[in-house]
């Protein structure tokens, strides 16, 4: 599958791109459909982002959230700051600015005939989500399929309707916890890595794969390194600023590498490679 | 190839005329040192200059430059600029810095913003005879001769210039000004000859400053990573990322939006960036990847000699000096570079 | 309707207000925007709420306190506007004075007459959205927080240095003419006004975050420069920020 | 008989915080009180232990609207202790500034401080509504003043490169050829800024007092330099001496200190100088004193507006001459660090739009300023208000309230007083 930009005048020019739904999952993160001309030909790969921008409040990267065979086109924005606050307060109809898809996406091939173990911690679920949508939506390409899942709270936790599905689902084997429990909650309660010693995998034949903030990564390659998958097996998402996504403005370096261009997906044998990276 | 004779005495009448044709750029007194900016009048420029506070390839890629238009309407633009220009007098390291950046913003995908500006623009060179500073590394680093990046090449020749044309945009200058070079014919002597008999000077008065060979430095560079060195560096820097804004080869840039006083329209520009700068590398969640001085301070110089020659099979620095003056700290590539060599077994 | 823009102002020379009188260009622009109550320098109009309330100058006496804390009460919005407001500016080198000297120089038999207090920053008193440093507040910064707050984008602190902004002016640094400057930790956003004419940064936005002031004070005493002579580059505008830390410092580092 | 009890508190449109009270009784003003509520700053004291060449950025300070006089007054009275004599381009380009200073500020009060009341609206803010192409014009002679500052010394607020023995930055000739094209550029407002101010009639009131001012025996109307003369007759040369003529007196009313000529109080500011000098201003100025009727010597507190405008005139036209002046002489690149620090003490005296100031700082032989004094026109001023008042009061008293408060207010404004600034100095009275 190839990644095909929007075509566009040149590198900064967005498109404009109409929000036609907005769902709220949680108090800080709402979930944006947008439809725009041409979408129907824009081909994505999960895990590649678009730059969104507001005019007066700048622009950010956000990854697609939807899985490339989905019908609809989704992002899921948490409010941290200018763009994503106002975001926030856009409704249905608005529309916002996007360029893209950007980076280099998933490598799917890779993970075909694979076991496959997910690791998503806190918004690392909105990229990953996309990547387990199109893994779901073509089950029959890949082997075991083990999903992982931790938020802070349970209040904290996205698209919930879609963790009830995976929770029943004979497709995937799903896990998940909190960092903080709730009276109501009857699930896991401690940090991602206490999911680990629940699940079986064999280490031969799965591909790991983490997303999520960055203090995470450090512990959960640990615990798949324990687990024997081996370096070149782990996948990872990383996150950097960017402003521009198109290789230039230096920010998202982490040493020699452009998160943007040659990102956001990591092996995990280049990571280390990568003093800065994790 | 072509090599002019010009006496030195016309040069003032082909700026003038040059002048009223193109827009110029090139260096001007500015109090005790030069400003590379727009030229008024040909008494203005100077070729006689040492190096000038922001470096030429600046001026295809500005601060605060407008990138996109946002009209009240909805409506956004590109905004480009391509208006012929003629930097007249620029020196082999600044030549080496544009021939950088023209690498670095045609890379896919490419920047259209610097490559408006820069296309059809006419690079004048001029051969430097003594070194501008004594912090300069163009020695170390053989960018103080320039075999290309220009499109006419002044060489000092005493009481003229010898002008060496190489590209069709320097014939077609040549040619449209043919007058001041037809003054003398072309040069009689061997060429060849000349280069080396100037070469030869120049290796007489520049001056080594490194301890080891440059190609020996990303290496020992590479070594130097946990370095203690970065953390004395560190603890030096104030961090005001004068050090980048001079350079010639510092790009990177922070982009924002400008708001007009009807609150309806309104533009986005880019501004120049500093990696020195404690917010750099600072995310959305608040994660600082850069936080200490003595890492953004690494970055740096690894942006320029580890991990440009490692991606692009270039050194990002030019040895220019720039970064050095500007420093008040005294931090100086010279004895970063001198360091990490003496530090590596 | 219009939000309602007020200025108010204490301690200080009322620049920063005046600043805002002099965006001559801008002005009706503004007008027709904005509904201005509160300007007393300006107009006699005024209001009980305000939707944005500019706050100029430090709180030196009592009534200042009861004062600013009422228009918090009122305002949606408080932006402190100047370096006596965010900083306690020059007023703040009253300061470094015992207190009953200050009142005896200055009222001498009268002084128990006269309350005033330490200088404190208005953000001190209490809280303040934004502020605006400067002394005085650029006009293209009051423009754009203005507009920022009118379309509701949030605001933040520039965090480069006026070096920077002195380099991208192209100027010639002040130490190449043998004078100093603290340009090299201090927040940007005037454009390096004083360099640019000639006159070393005096530190009237205050200091970027985490300044290194060791490496800064090395850098001044390398250039000669005394004990007292930096203490006064570090006092000038932001006395309140190094009062306690600056002596030490200066006492460890300059030889 | 009536009784009257008004309370202005936190007058409007002056520059400072300040309240008139007036308790009238039985034919007789009880109390009278022009509050000055400012806090007070401590200039003198915070000055102690800086370095002179310090003074001039720190004092500018005290005020932002007079800020280019104050600084002139400052660094008039540093080079006094230095023992420096500036360069005449250096004098010369401050006599620039300071006539921008009175530009922006005499427009500032005059059309936006004033004009609403002769016009009978409340403020500038429906004066723009009511009279838009007045506001735009006056909008634009304020932004005349501030941009010829702006070129020159980089703001007007705080003024940037104005120090000791020069500047810290000259003008390219190119940027006074630019100050010289916006000056004539604006004659067009300036004179129908003139012909609005020429339609208004002030109120009637007389009342007679001392004025002190700088005058020359030269031809120049002195704003920048001069000596400081007393109308009652006292010439005082060397400014070192101010304190022969301008001396500090407790007043019995009130605790504080005033400060007094030789008479018991006396005025300062445009109409002052206009009585001690006017026939020095720029010819195009001086035919204007005879156009708006003003009769001269005149105690009429309101005609201050009058003479204000008469001065931006003379600025105007003084500017324009001065900087041809200097392009025709070739502008020079002068340093002004060639001198050396000794100990001593200067005083420096200019005028400022609201009248004379003064700076005194006495010096160590490191340059250390170990005492500093500063005296501000609206102290001055403040006596002289009262006085004006007390008579005012009784011939108004027949009318409503509101008028009477009314004309007190619009009496004080007369004066221009710059509150912020005479709450920093010990020769104020704080009542
Ligand atoms: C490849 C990639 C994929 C991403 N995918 C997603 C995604 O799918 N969903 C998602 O939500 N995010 C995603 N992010 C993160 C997202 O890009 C950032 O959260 C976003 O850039 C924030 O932009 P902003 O303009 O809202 O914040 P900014 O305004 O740029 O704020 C950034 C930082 O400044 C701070 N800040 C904000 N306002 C102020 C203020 N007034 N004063 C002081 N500090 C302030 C914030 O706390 C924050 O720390 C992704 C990032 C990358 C690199
Ligand atoms: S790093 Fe320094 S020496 Fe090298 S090109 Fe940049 S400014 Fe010049
Ligand atoms: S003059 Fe000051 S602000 Fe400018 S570069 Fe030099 S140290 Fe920095
Ligand atoms: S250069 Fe420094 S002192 Fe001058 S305005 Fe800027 S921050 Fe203030």
């Amino acid at each position: 599958m190839e990644a095909d930009f929007i075509k566009m005048e040149t590198g900064y020019v967005p498109v404009e791109a109409k929000i036609t739904k907005i769902t709220q999952p949680t108090e800080y993160e709402k979930v944006f459909t947008l439809d725009f001309p041409h979408k129907e030909h824009l081909k994505f790969l999960p895990c590649q982002f678009v730059m969104v921008s507001i005019f007066g409040f700048g622009e950010a990267p956000i990854s697609i959230c939807s899985s490339p065979d989905d019908e609809e086109f989704q992002l899921c924005v948490r409010k941290v700051g200018s763009l994503t606050n106002k975001m926030h307060s856009l409704k249905v109809g608005d529309f916002i600015g996007i360029r893209g898809p950007y980076g280099n996406g998933f490598p799917v091939e890779v993970l075909e005939g694979k076991d496959l173990l997910f690791t998503a911690g806190g918004l690392g679920l909105a990229p990953l989500r996309s990547l387990i949508r199109y893994v779901l939506q073509n089950r029959e390409k890949f082997g075991d399929f083990t999903l992982l899942y931790g938020a802070r709270s349970p209040h904290d936790r996205l698209f919930a309707d879609e963790i009830s599905e995976w929770e029943t689902s004979e497709f995937v084997d799903f896990h998940e916890t909190v960092d903080i429990g709730e009276e109501n909650w009857m699930g896991n309660v401690g940090l991602i890595t206490s999911l680990f010693p629940m699940i079986g995998i064999d280490p031969e034949k799965t591909i790991g794969v983490i997303v999520g903030p960055p203090i995470m990564y450090q512990f959960v390659v640990r615990e798949m390194l324990k687990k024997e998958i081996t370096d070149k097996n782990i996948f990872m998402s990383l996150e950097r600023r960017m402003r521009c996504g198109l290789g230039k403005c230096g920010h998202c370096q982490m040493n020699g590498v452009y998160v943007c261009q040659e990102g956001p997906v990591f092996n995990y044998v280049d990571v280390q490679a990568i003093q800065e990276a994790i | 190839m072509k090599i002019y004779f010009l006496p030195k005495d016309k040069v003032k009448l082909l700026v003038e005329s040059v002048l009223d044709e193109f827009q110029v750029f090139g260096a001007k007194a500015k109090e005790m040192k030069f400003e590379f900016g727009k030229i008024d009048t040909a008494a203005e420029l100077r070729l006689d200059y040492n190096t000038t506070i922001l470096p030429p390839v600046k001026t295809f890629f500005p601060n605060d430059e407008k990138i996109l238009e946002f009209k009240p309407n909805g409506q956004t633009t590109s905004v480009h600029e391509n208006s012929k220009k003629v930097l007249f007098g620029v020196h082999p390291c600044d030549i080496h810095a544009i021939e950088m950046m023209d690498n670095i913003f045609s890379t896919p995908p490419e920047d259209k913003h610097y490559l408006e500006r820069r296309k059809d623009s006419i690079i004048i060179g001029i051969n430097c005879n003594t070194p501008c500073s004594d912090k300069i590394l163009c020695y170390d680093k053989g960018t103080y001769k320039a075999d290309s990046g220009f499109d006419l090449m002044f060489w000092d020749n005493g009481e003229s210039y010898l002008v060496e044309v190489v590209t069709s945009l320097g014939n077609f200058l040549a040619s449209k000004f043919s007058y001041f070079f037809n003054f003398f014919t072309e040069y009689s002597g061997d060429f060849h000859e000349f280069k080396s008999e100037y070469h030869k000077r120049q290796d007489f008065v520049f001056e080594k400053k490194l301890t080891r060979k440059i190609s020996e430095l990303p290496e020992a560079m590479r070594q130097s990573y946990e370095s203690e060195l970065w953390h004395e560096v560190g603890a030096k820097c104030l961090s005001c990322g004068s050090c980048n804004i001079v350079c010639p080869t510092c790009y990177c840039f922070d982009v924002k939006d400008v708001v007009d006083i009807d609150l309806a329209g309104g533009h986005r520009c880019r501004n120049w960036d500093s990696c020195q700068n404690l917010d750099f590398a600072c995310v959305g969640s608040g994660e600082n990847f850069r936080e200490k001085s003595s890492q953004r301070n690494r970055h740096r110089v690894f942006k320029k000699e580890v991990y440009l020659p490692q991606n692009k099979g270039y050194s990002g620095c030019v040895g220019c000096g720039r970064c050095n003056t500007a420093c008040i700290a005294g931090i100086s590539l010279i004895d970063i570079y001198n360091n990490v060599f003496s530090e590596e077994v | 309707m219009k939000p309602k823009l007020a200025m108010f102002s204490f301690t200080s020379c009322e620049g920063c207000q005046l600043q805002i009188l002099n965006l001559e260009d801008e002005l009706l622009s503004i007008l027709n925007a904005v509904e201005i109550v509160n300007f007393r320098e300006a107009i006699d109009e005024k209001a009980q709420d305000y939707d944005i309330a500019f706050v100029e100058g430090s709180i030196t006496t009592p009534e200042e306190i009861e004062e600013v804390k009422d228009i918090r009460s009122k305002a949606k919005l408080v932006v402190a506007i100047g370096a006596c407001a965010c900083l306690g500016g020059v007023n703040a080198m009253k300061n470094f004075f015992p207190l009953d000297f200050v009142r005896n120089e200055v009222y001498k038999e009268k002084a128990s007459c006269f309350p005033t207090l330490p200088v404190q920053r208005v953000g001190d008193v209490i809280k303040v959205d934004y502020e605006m440093h400067g002394c005085p507040i650029t006009k293209k910064e009051f423009l754009h927080v203005t507009k920022s707050l009118l379309l509701g984008i949030p605001l933040k602190q520039i965090h480069y240095s006026i070096c920077t902004e002195c380099k991208t002016a192209g100027n010639v640094c002040l130490f190449d003419k043998g004078e100093t400057c603290i340009g090299a930790i201090t927040r940007g956003g005037c454009d390096a006004i004083c360099p640019t004419f000639g006159d070393g940064c005096e530190g009237c936005r205050g200091f970027v975050d985490e300044p290194n002031f060791e490496g800064m004070i090395q850098v001044l005493a390398d250039r000669g420069l005394t004990k007292p002579e930096i203490k006064n580059k570090f006092t000038y505008f932001n006395g309140l920020d190094v009062i306690e830390t600056i002596n030490d410092k200066i006492e460890e580092f300059v030889k | 008989m009536k009784k009257l009890d008004i309370n202005v508190h936190h007058l409007t449109r002056v520059e400072g915080h300040g309240n008139v009270v007036v308790n009238y009784e039985k034919g007789k003003v009880e109390n009278f009180q022009l509050q000055i509520v400012e806090s007070p700053r401590f200039f003198e004291v915070m000055l102690q232990g800086r370095h002179i060449t310090e003074a001039p950025h720190i004092t500018g300070r005290i005020c932002g609207i007079c800020s280019v006089g104050h600084t002139t007054a400052s660094l008039k009275a540093a080079e006094k202790a230095l023992g420096i004599t500036p360069s005449e381009q250096t004098q010369e380009m401050r006599k620039v500034l300071l006539n921008a200073e009175f530009i922006q500020s005499h427009v500032l009060h005059a059309c936006f401080l004033v004009l609403p009341d002769f016009l009978n609206v409340g403020s500038v803010i429906p004066l723009a509504e009511t009279h838009p192409e007045e506001v735009k014009r006056a909008l634009r002679l304020k932004k005349l003043g501030n941009d010829i500052c702006e070129v020159l010394v980089g703001r007007h607020i705080h003024p940037v490169s104005m120090t000791v023995n020069g500047f810290t930055r000259i003008p390219s000739e190119s940027e006074f050829e630019k100050v010289r094209k916006m000056l004539l550029d604006s004659e067009d407002d300036i004179l129908k800024m003139v012909a609005l101010f020429k339609t208004l009639k002030m109120p009637d009131f007389v009342n007679d007092t001392e004025n002190i001012g700088l005058t020359s025996d030269g031809e120049e109307f002195c704003l920048y330099d001069g000596k400081i003369t007393s109308s009652y007759g006292k010439i005082i040369e060397d400014e070192n001496d101010y304190l022969e003529l301008i001396k500090e007196r407790v007043v019995e009313h009130s605790s504080a200190k005033h400060v007094k000529g030789e008479g018991e109080t006396y005025a300062v500011g445009a109409l002052s100088r206009l009585n001690l000098s006017a026939e020095k201003l720029h010819p195009k100025a001086k035919v204007l004193v005879e156009e708006f009727g003003l009769e001269l010597p005149n105690y009429n507190p309101f005609n201050n507006n009058v003479a204000q405008v008469i001065e931006t005139v003379h600025c105007f036209y003084d500017s324009i001459e001065r900087i041809e002046n200097l392009l025709e002489k070739g502008i020079k690149q002068e340093n002004y660090k060639d001198y050396e620090v000794k100990a001593g003490r200067g005083a420096g005296a200019c005028e400022v739009p609201r009248g004379i100031l003064f700076h005194d700082y006495e010096i160590d032989e490191k340059g250390i300023i170990v005492k500093a004094n500063c005296i501000i026109p609206t102290g001055q001023n403040l006596a002289n208000i009262e006085k004006n008042m007390r008579k005012l009061v009784p011939e108004i008293i027949d009318k409503p309230k509101e008028e009477i408060t009314h004309s007190l207010e619009m009496l004080v404004r007369a004066y221009d007083p710059c509150i912020s600034c005479s709450a920093h100095f010990l020769d104020v009275e704080f009542v």
